[in-house]
């Protein structure tokens, strides 16, 4: 019983306690961006991994979740309406959910690539209107707002980051635990239903049609408050906010955390957002880098991050894991001699082609060097074929220690 | 009179440059049923490999040599990538091709850079071959229409008089029947997979320099292809040409038109109040909604028709 | 599992903490380049980067300021989006550093205007100041001035009133077309050359007021065969990158006569993918590349020709914000001036100041911290290796000055209201 | 008398482009009956289940269910009215468990809609329900495996409890023995017979043995159209089907 319930607790001390060592500004926003990541993902999720349904659109709720929040915050400053802050996220749900139902009746008729397409075209056709109705969208420069109202249920007056980020932290355990519980619904569960045979489902009684929907807009619900917490955080919602980029970026953050288990798009949002923040400022390559981890997963971990921890668990139960450990270590060296390898190949033709002054030594891990001598293509082109040719039999070995471990198990029971 | 005369000749030629890049696509997915979002990549890599197969030994040659590398490419990722994730189903396909033109974005912006190319019309192209009204026309849209009309005939000869072009078309109807007959799906995939691209690649060295090329010439264009593709049926090549054809004239024409539902609602003698609800909305005239109308097309037509104008099964 | 999520993010914050910690070498005045270093307008963002390397590397060469002070530019890559120039900008914030410039879209610079604004207001004790040396949207130094925030480049506003003047001194121009993007900016345009047209030419006919999807057209023909129905003898267009390109080329191969006011036909990257097309087009800037020759100053010459040589990458980006180096130059003065360097000391500083350069006297907006610079309409043309000496991007067509505006006629009225701590 | 009948079909058509596949089936099932549909292969048996489920859409003609025409409904208000069925290929949901899967076969006739207000966890007569279903299944002991992990037989036997678990009231079972040994098929005929105990069963099937011992009457469909509908005895004696059917049957 501690055990189940010790995730629920541990989460909540260790989202007080993180902003306490981590207190620079940007450790803040980033903290508070991953935290709404987590949320957008989760409800992200409940559409690819539990109700089937790969959408390109989903930021469009999201988007009107910000916008309507900061619209809302801006009446409530304008003392037109009084809602204090804390409960504007709910507003930004409500909104989401609003333009779900809206949107989702028609989309969810079809599954698939159907489906898919939709929300391309959906979201495209919400993008031009962003530019068609500046009255609402603010045109090119977005609505921007101030948070710190007059209203506040706690008497806190969220001028201060680390304010903001309780805020959201608060709303990330609420809308985790509401969209988990949703999973161990009969919603929850048809959605399953129709996900994995949207040819059975019928015969059990349901409308795979209406099943769909209601989980469409459920997500809408949960996407709207992601998105009413990111006005707060920035102050400004725009329409990047609501264009396929953001729609792109939710994708790929679950589909990396993995689709298939709850937990899934919560390593998902926490790595992508930690990735897409910091890289940035260490490396040009890092959207080459996102990118190419994106298309290992796809290619060689269908499941994602979670997926791979969870093929560990009966192994890990078994008590096993030790027997696969040695072999693990040995493929991760190889695994970081071929990494570091390419990753030297990629910096010095980044530096080469992109940087503004080539010609420039340049600086990795402390070691400057010229780029363009051969030293640093010869060490990298090295480390790889070594990363390589250690690589091969490390990962024959593990084949076969698996295939050792899973007689094992198998034999045990 | 005259911006009719020369807006039709316009879209006939951005059309046909459409048609060329969706023909490969809707190949594709009527083949693999793979909705390959990298298709416009290829375009883009048709350009750059044009752009640099001209600066080293001309225009001409860049042609046929960059849309045989770039169907070469196509090839080589539909062998060790594609294939790869194709048990995975679909979904992982279409995630696969996604990552894919992040991929191919940035290879070019490694080995080209950031800045818009230099690609220019070659020299022997770049001249006036008629004169419409006061307009002068030039030789180049002529040359691509040709271009595009030949390749839309070469197609045509290749699936219906060759061997793999009739094993394709059957693939496109029955794609479990063909396996069962012995044929080499996956060789057939690939081929379909390497000549699509191919074909982007052409379209993308035709239309490189008549448009631009930059890194993001891809996002650009990218969307509206899926358009052609969804509107015209997948799988569908005479309806992918007739829709190419509908959108581009719809794009061109939509220009034309500057009313909005103010001069509309004039028409009726109805004015409207100095601060109207939604007072956007009342403002957005024809003209602006170019960009709009191809969605709501497609979105129109997934919901209403599925199938496509000419489309035979549902995607 | 969950435990194993939480350890990444422990290892990473840790990553993380080491970069951001890297502290502020002292006699350095860093100043964070909020601005697009990837993606599709990675480009001019780079370019702008380099400008700025370069000035503070002259400064430097130069002996510095405040007693051997540099600056030193800290580029920050922010995708053109306005979330991660705030997310960048606290990143900036963290590291000590309390001068941003930032220039590329106006979505971004609203929001670092508004986000400065507040962060000051909560943070008295860590002032930030902003200078915008490209963001053109006049409501920046009008309804939306702030203290914090200095702009170097002409607005939309002055633009076009310089644009609007050469149209008056031309008789022959007796019908105007505006073309441009529909979204804030291009309404902007449009807008002010209604305005001034006719106040200042009451005879032109306004005879076609188009705006377009931004980034979406792939072929203007049809827009041209309106321009030319219409009979326009002169077409004024905010137009940037590609949708100026494809416009110079969509006229250029129709052969239409109209004369051409853009903002940015030179602007970066442009007249690469144009060619052929930029010949005949004119721009409105505060520099070009042979006004060194009209006006006769070698040393602008070697200027141009240090940084090309450098920077330009064989002449396919060679230098074009005069502005930047207007602007780096104030800055030394304002910091020698206020001898301190403290945001809120230096703003005072710069307010009023008077500064020459090659080309006039520019003076920085007392009430709405709008720089007044003089603003010239320049024509492209082949270069002929006289007056029309240097060429742009490796093109063969280079500007000549048709039209100059002194700066104070430049000025605008401003209904800024500015509030100063 | 139309009360007496739980399932009508009046000359019901059925074709796919061109092709003809059914052509004019006329049948009534008795409520409480066991009825066989038997033919060749290609009769067109798998697509009169599909008509009358509402999975295709009819071409002409009618389908009535305890007299209430349902042509035309949706698969799903198809089931609501008491029809369920079951499929030639095994069709579960193979990411979940047994236990999973009956309990969602449960799930609206239990009246859960499409709640997301209701734990599942919770809810002791679902759960319990779901538990005696299983446990008639005989498969209590596999109730936590993921279905895609049992034996084929398995597979099959779970197919029947999914169809029945709604508590519907005429059964549609397509092929139920199909590729089970000899001693796997005698426990579904068993199974079969105890699940449809004052319900009206209609099966399609390939085995005879399963189908004389099963059925009250037997419908036999040769080239979409039922060429006649009897008692076992009189199927079996009847000429016309020697001819078409069995004779054909004993020369494959």
């Amino acid at each position: 019983m501690v055990k189940r319930y010790s995730v629920w607790i541990a989460a909540p001390v260790l989202l007080i306690v993180l902003p306490q060592i981590f207190d620079s500004g940007f450790a803040i926003t980033m903290m508070s961006e991953m935290c709404i990541a987590i949320i957008f993902a989760l409800s992200y999720n409940m559409l690819l991994g539990q109700g089937g349904m790969l959408s390109f659109g989903h930021a469009v709720f999201y988007g009107f979740g910000g916008f309507i929040s900061i619209h809302a915050i801006n009446l409530v400053t304008d003392d037109i309406i009084v809602i204090p802050l804390e409960l504007i996220p709910l507003v930004g749900g409500i909104a989401g959910f609003f333009f779900a139902i809206l949107l989702g009746y028609i989309s969810t008729k079809k599954a698939g690539t159907t489906f898919a397409l939709i929300s391309l075209g959906l979201v495209e056709l919400v993008v031009a209107c962003v530019l068609l109705f500046p009255s609402f969208f603010g045109g090119e420069e977005g609505v921007s707002g101030d948070r710190m109202l007059d209203y506040s249920i706690t008497g806190i007056g969220f001028g201060k980051g680390v304010e903001v980020f309780y805020l959201i932290a608060f709303w990330l355990m609420v809308a985790t635990a509401l969209m988990y519980l949703q999973t161990q619904t009969p919603l929850g569960r048809m959605a399953n239903a129709v996900r994995d045979n949207p040819e059975r489902t019928p015969f059990v009684g349901y409308n795979i049609h209406l099943v769909r929907f209601f989980q469409f807009a459920l997500s809408g619900f949960f996407a709207g408050i992601a998105g009413g917490l990111l006005a707060i955080n920035y102050e400004i919602v725009n329409s990047e906010m609501i264009g396929a980029l953001a729609s792109g970026h939710v994708l790929l953050m679950t589909y990396i955390g993995g689709v298939g288990h709850f937990f899934g798009p919560i390593l998902g949002a926490v790595l992508y957002t930690f990735l897409h923040l910091t890289l940035v400022n260490i490396t040009m390559a890092g959207q080459l880098y996102l990118g190419v981890l994106f298309i290992i997963i796809i290619l060689w971990a269908p499941n994602g991050m979670a997926g791979i921890l969870m093929v560990h668990q009966p192994v890990w139960r078994a008590g096993l894991f030790k027997e696969l450990l040695p072999t693990y270590l040995m493929a991760l060296g190889a695994g970081l001699v071929t990494f570091f390898g390419a990753l030297i190949l990629v910096e010095v033709n980044y530096h080469l082609s992109l940087s503004i002054e080539p010609d420039k030594p340049m600086q990795l891990f402390g070691v400057e060097f010229l780029a363009n001598s051969w030293p640093p293509w010869l060490f990298s082109i090295a480390l790889m074929a070594a990363g390589y040719f250690m690589l091969r039999p490390i990962i024959r070995k593990i084949g076969l220690k698996w295939d050792e471990l899973t007689q094992v198990m198998q034999g045990g029971k | 009179m005259e911006f009719y005369v020369i807006s039709l000749l316009n879209s006939l030629v951005f059309g046909m440059l459409l048609f060329m890049l969706s023909s490969g696509l809707t190949l594709i997915f009527g083949m693999m049923g793979v909705l390959n979002f990298a298709h416009a990549s290829f375009y883009m890599l048709g350009a750059y490999l044009g752009y640099q197969v001209s600066v080293f030994i001309g225009f001409w040659p860049a042609l046929v040599i960059a849309p045989i590398l770039v169907g070469i490419i196509g090839a080589g990722i539909e062998r060790y990538g594609l294939r790869t994730v194709h048990k995975y189903g679909h979904v992982a396909e279409l995630l696969f091709t996604f990552g894919l033109a992040f991929m191919i974005e940035e290879l070019i912006l490694l080995i080209w850079g950031r800045v818009a190319l230099n690609y220019q019309v070659p020299a022997s192209l770049d001249f006036t071959i008629f004169k419409l009204f006061e307009s002068d026309f030039p030789a180049y849209r002529v040359f691509m229409l040709v271009v595009s009309v030949t390749m839309f005939v070469a197609l045509y000869l290749m699936l219906t008089r060759t061997r793999t072009g009739i094993i394709i078309q059957a693939a496109l109807t029955h794609a479990e029947g063909v396996g069962m007959l012995g044929h080499n799906v996956p060789r057939v995939f690939m081929i379909v997979f390497g000549g699509g691209s191919a074909l982007a690649g052409l379209a993308g060295v035709i239309g490189g320099n008549y448009l631009v090329t930059s890194p993001s010439m891809a996002i650009l264009l990218g969307p509206i292809v899926f358009v052609v593709i969804v509107v015209g049926g997948m799988g569908s090549l005479t309806g992918a040409l007739i829709a190419s054809l509908l959108i581009a004239a719809l794009q061109t024409f939509a220009v034309g038109y500057d009313y909005s539902l103010v001069d509309l609602l004039t028409l009726f003698n109805i004015e409207l109040g100095s601060e109207p609800l939604f007072p956007d909305l009342w403002r957005i005239k024809i003209e602006n909604t170019g960009p709009l109308l191809p969605y709501l097309l497609m979105v129109v037509m997934l919901i209403f028709r599925p199938k496509g104008i000419m489309g035979e099964r549902e995607s | 599992m969950k435990l194993k999520s939480l350890l990444l993010f422990l290892v990473g914050a840790f990553v993380f903490s080491i970069f951001s910690t890297a502290m502020a070498a002292s006699g350095t005045i860093k100043i964070a380049y909020i601005d697009p270093l990837s993606g599709g307008f990675g480009d001019v963002g780079d370019a702008g980067q380099k400008h700025f390397q370069f000035m503070a590397d002259k400064i430097k060469a130069e002996g510095g300021f405040l007693g051997g002070m540099n600056f030193e530019i800290v580029p920050f890559d922010n995708k053109i989006s306005a979330k991660e120039s705030l997310v960048q900008l606290k990143h900036a914030i963290d590291q000590g550093i309390r001068f941003i410039t930032q220039g590329n879209g106006s979505s971004v610079a609203g929001a670092l205007i508004e986000a400065v604004k507040k962060h000051n207001r909560r943070n008295p004790d860590k002032t930030v100041l902003y200078f915008n040396y490209a963001a053109v949207t006049p409501a920046f130094t009008q309804s939306k001035c702030d203290f914090w925030h200095f702009r170097f480049d002409a607005h939309v506003d002055m633009k076009i009133a310089a644009i609007t003047d050469a149209i008056k001194d031309t008789p022959s121009i007796k019908k105007v077309y505006l073309l441009n993007q529909d979204y804030v900016f291009g309404h902007a345009v449009s807008a002010a050359a209604k305005k001034m047209l006719k106040v200042k030419r009451p005879d032109i006919k306004i005879v076609g007021d188009t705006f377009h999807p931004i980034l979406k057209v792939k072929d203007f023909s049809p827009y041209v065969a309106k321009i030319r129905k219409s009979g326009a003898q002169a077409v004024i267009t905010g137009n940037w990158g590609a949708d100026m390109s494809l416009l110079g080329k969509g006229v250029n191969e129709s052969g239409l006569k109209a004369s051409f006011y853009t903002f940015y036909a030179g602007g970066l990257g442009t007249p690469s993918t144009m060619g052929k097309a930029m010949d005949g087009l004119r721009q409105v800037t505060e520099w070009h590349d042979n006004l060194s020759v009209e006006e006769n100053r070698p040393f602008d010459q070697k200027f141009r020709k240090a940084y090309n040589d450098k920077f330009s990458n064989g002449g396919k980006a060679p230098w074009y914000y005069g502005r930047i180096r207007t602007m780096m130059e104030m800055l030394v003065k304002a910091f020698n001036k206020a001898g301190s360097t403290d945001p809120k000391a230096v703003a005072y500083a710069l307010e009023g100041m008077e500064h020459t350069t090659y080309y006039g006297k520019v003076v920085m907006g007392r009430k709405d911290h709008q720089l007044l610079q003089p603003l010239y309409i320049s024509r492209f043309t082949k270069t002929d290796g006289k007056m029309v000496k240097y060429d742009r991007e490796n093109t063969g067509y280079g500007p000549t000055t048709e039209f100059k505006t002194d700066a104070l006629d430049t000025a605008t009225p401003s209904s800024c209201k500015m509030k100063r701590p | 008398m139309t009360n007496k009948i739980a399932l009508n079909l009046v000359d019901v058509e059925k074709r796919f482009g061109e092709t003809e596949i059914i052509r004019g089936v006329n049948l009534a099932v008795k409520r409480g009956e066991r009825h066989a549909v038997i033919g060749p292969n290609g009769a067109g048996k798998s697509t009169v289940f599909n008509l009358i489920s509402g999975y295709y859409p009819l071409t002409g003609g009618k389908i009535e269910l305890n007299s209430q025409e349902i042509n035309g409904l949706e698969p799903f208000q198809i089931n609501r009215l008491g029809l369920c069925r079951s499929f030639q290929v095994t069709n579960l949901f193979a990411k979940m468990s047994v236990f999973e899967n009956v309990r969602c076969a449960l799930l609206w006739s239990e009246g859960y809609k499409y709640s997301f207000w209701h734990l599942m966890v919770r809810q002791k007569k679902l759960n319990k329900k779901a538990e005696e279903i299983i446990e008639q299944l005989n498969m209590s002991h596999r109730s936590k495996i993921p279905v895609g992990e049992l034996s084929y037989a398995e597979q099959r036997t779970l197919e029947i409890g999914i169809t029945v678990a709604g508590g519907a009231d005429v059964i549609l079972l397509d092929e139920p023995t199909a590729g089970m040994s000899k001693s796997e098929t005698e426990q579904a005929v068993e199974l079969m017979k105890f699940v449809s105990e004052g319900k009206t069963l209609i099966v399609v099937e390939h085995d005879m043995g399963v189908v004389f011992d099963l059925a009250d009457r037997i419908s036999v469909l040769v080239y979409g159209k039922i060429i006649a509908t009897d008692t076992p005895d009189n199927i079996r004696n009847n000429k016309a089907v020697q001819e078409a059917y069995l004779g054909e049957e004993e020369e494959v």
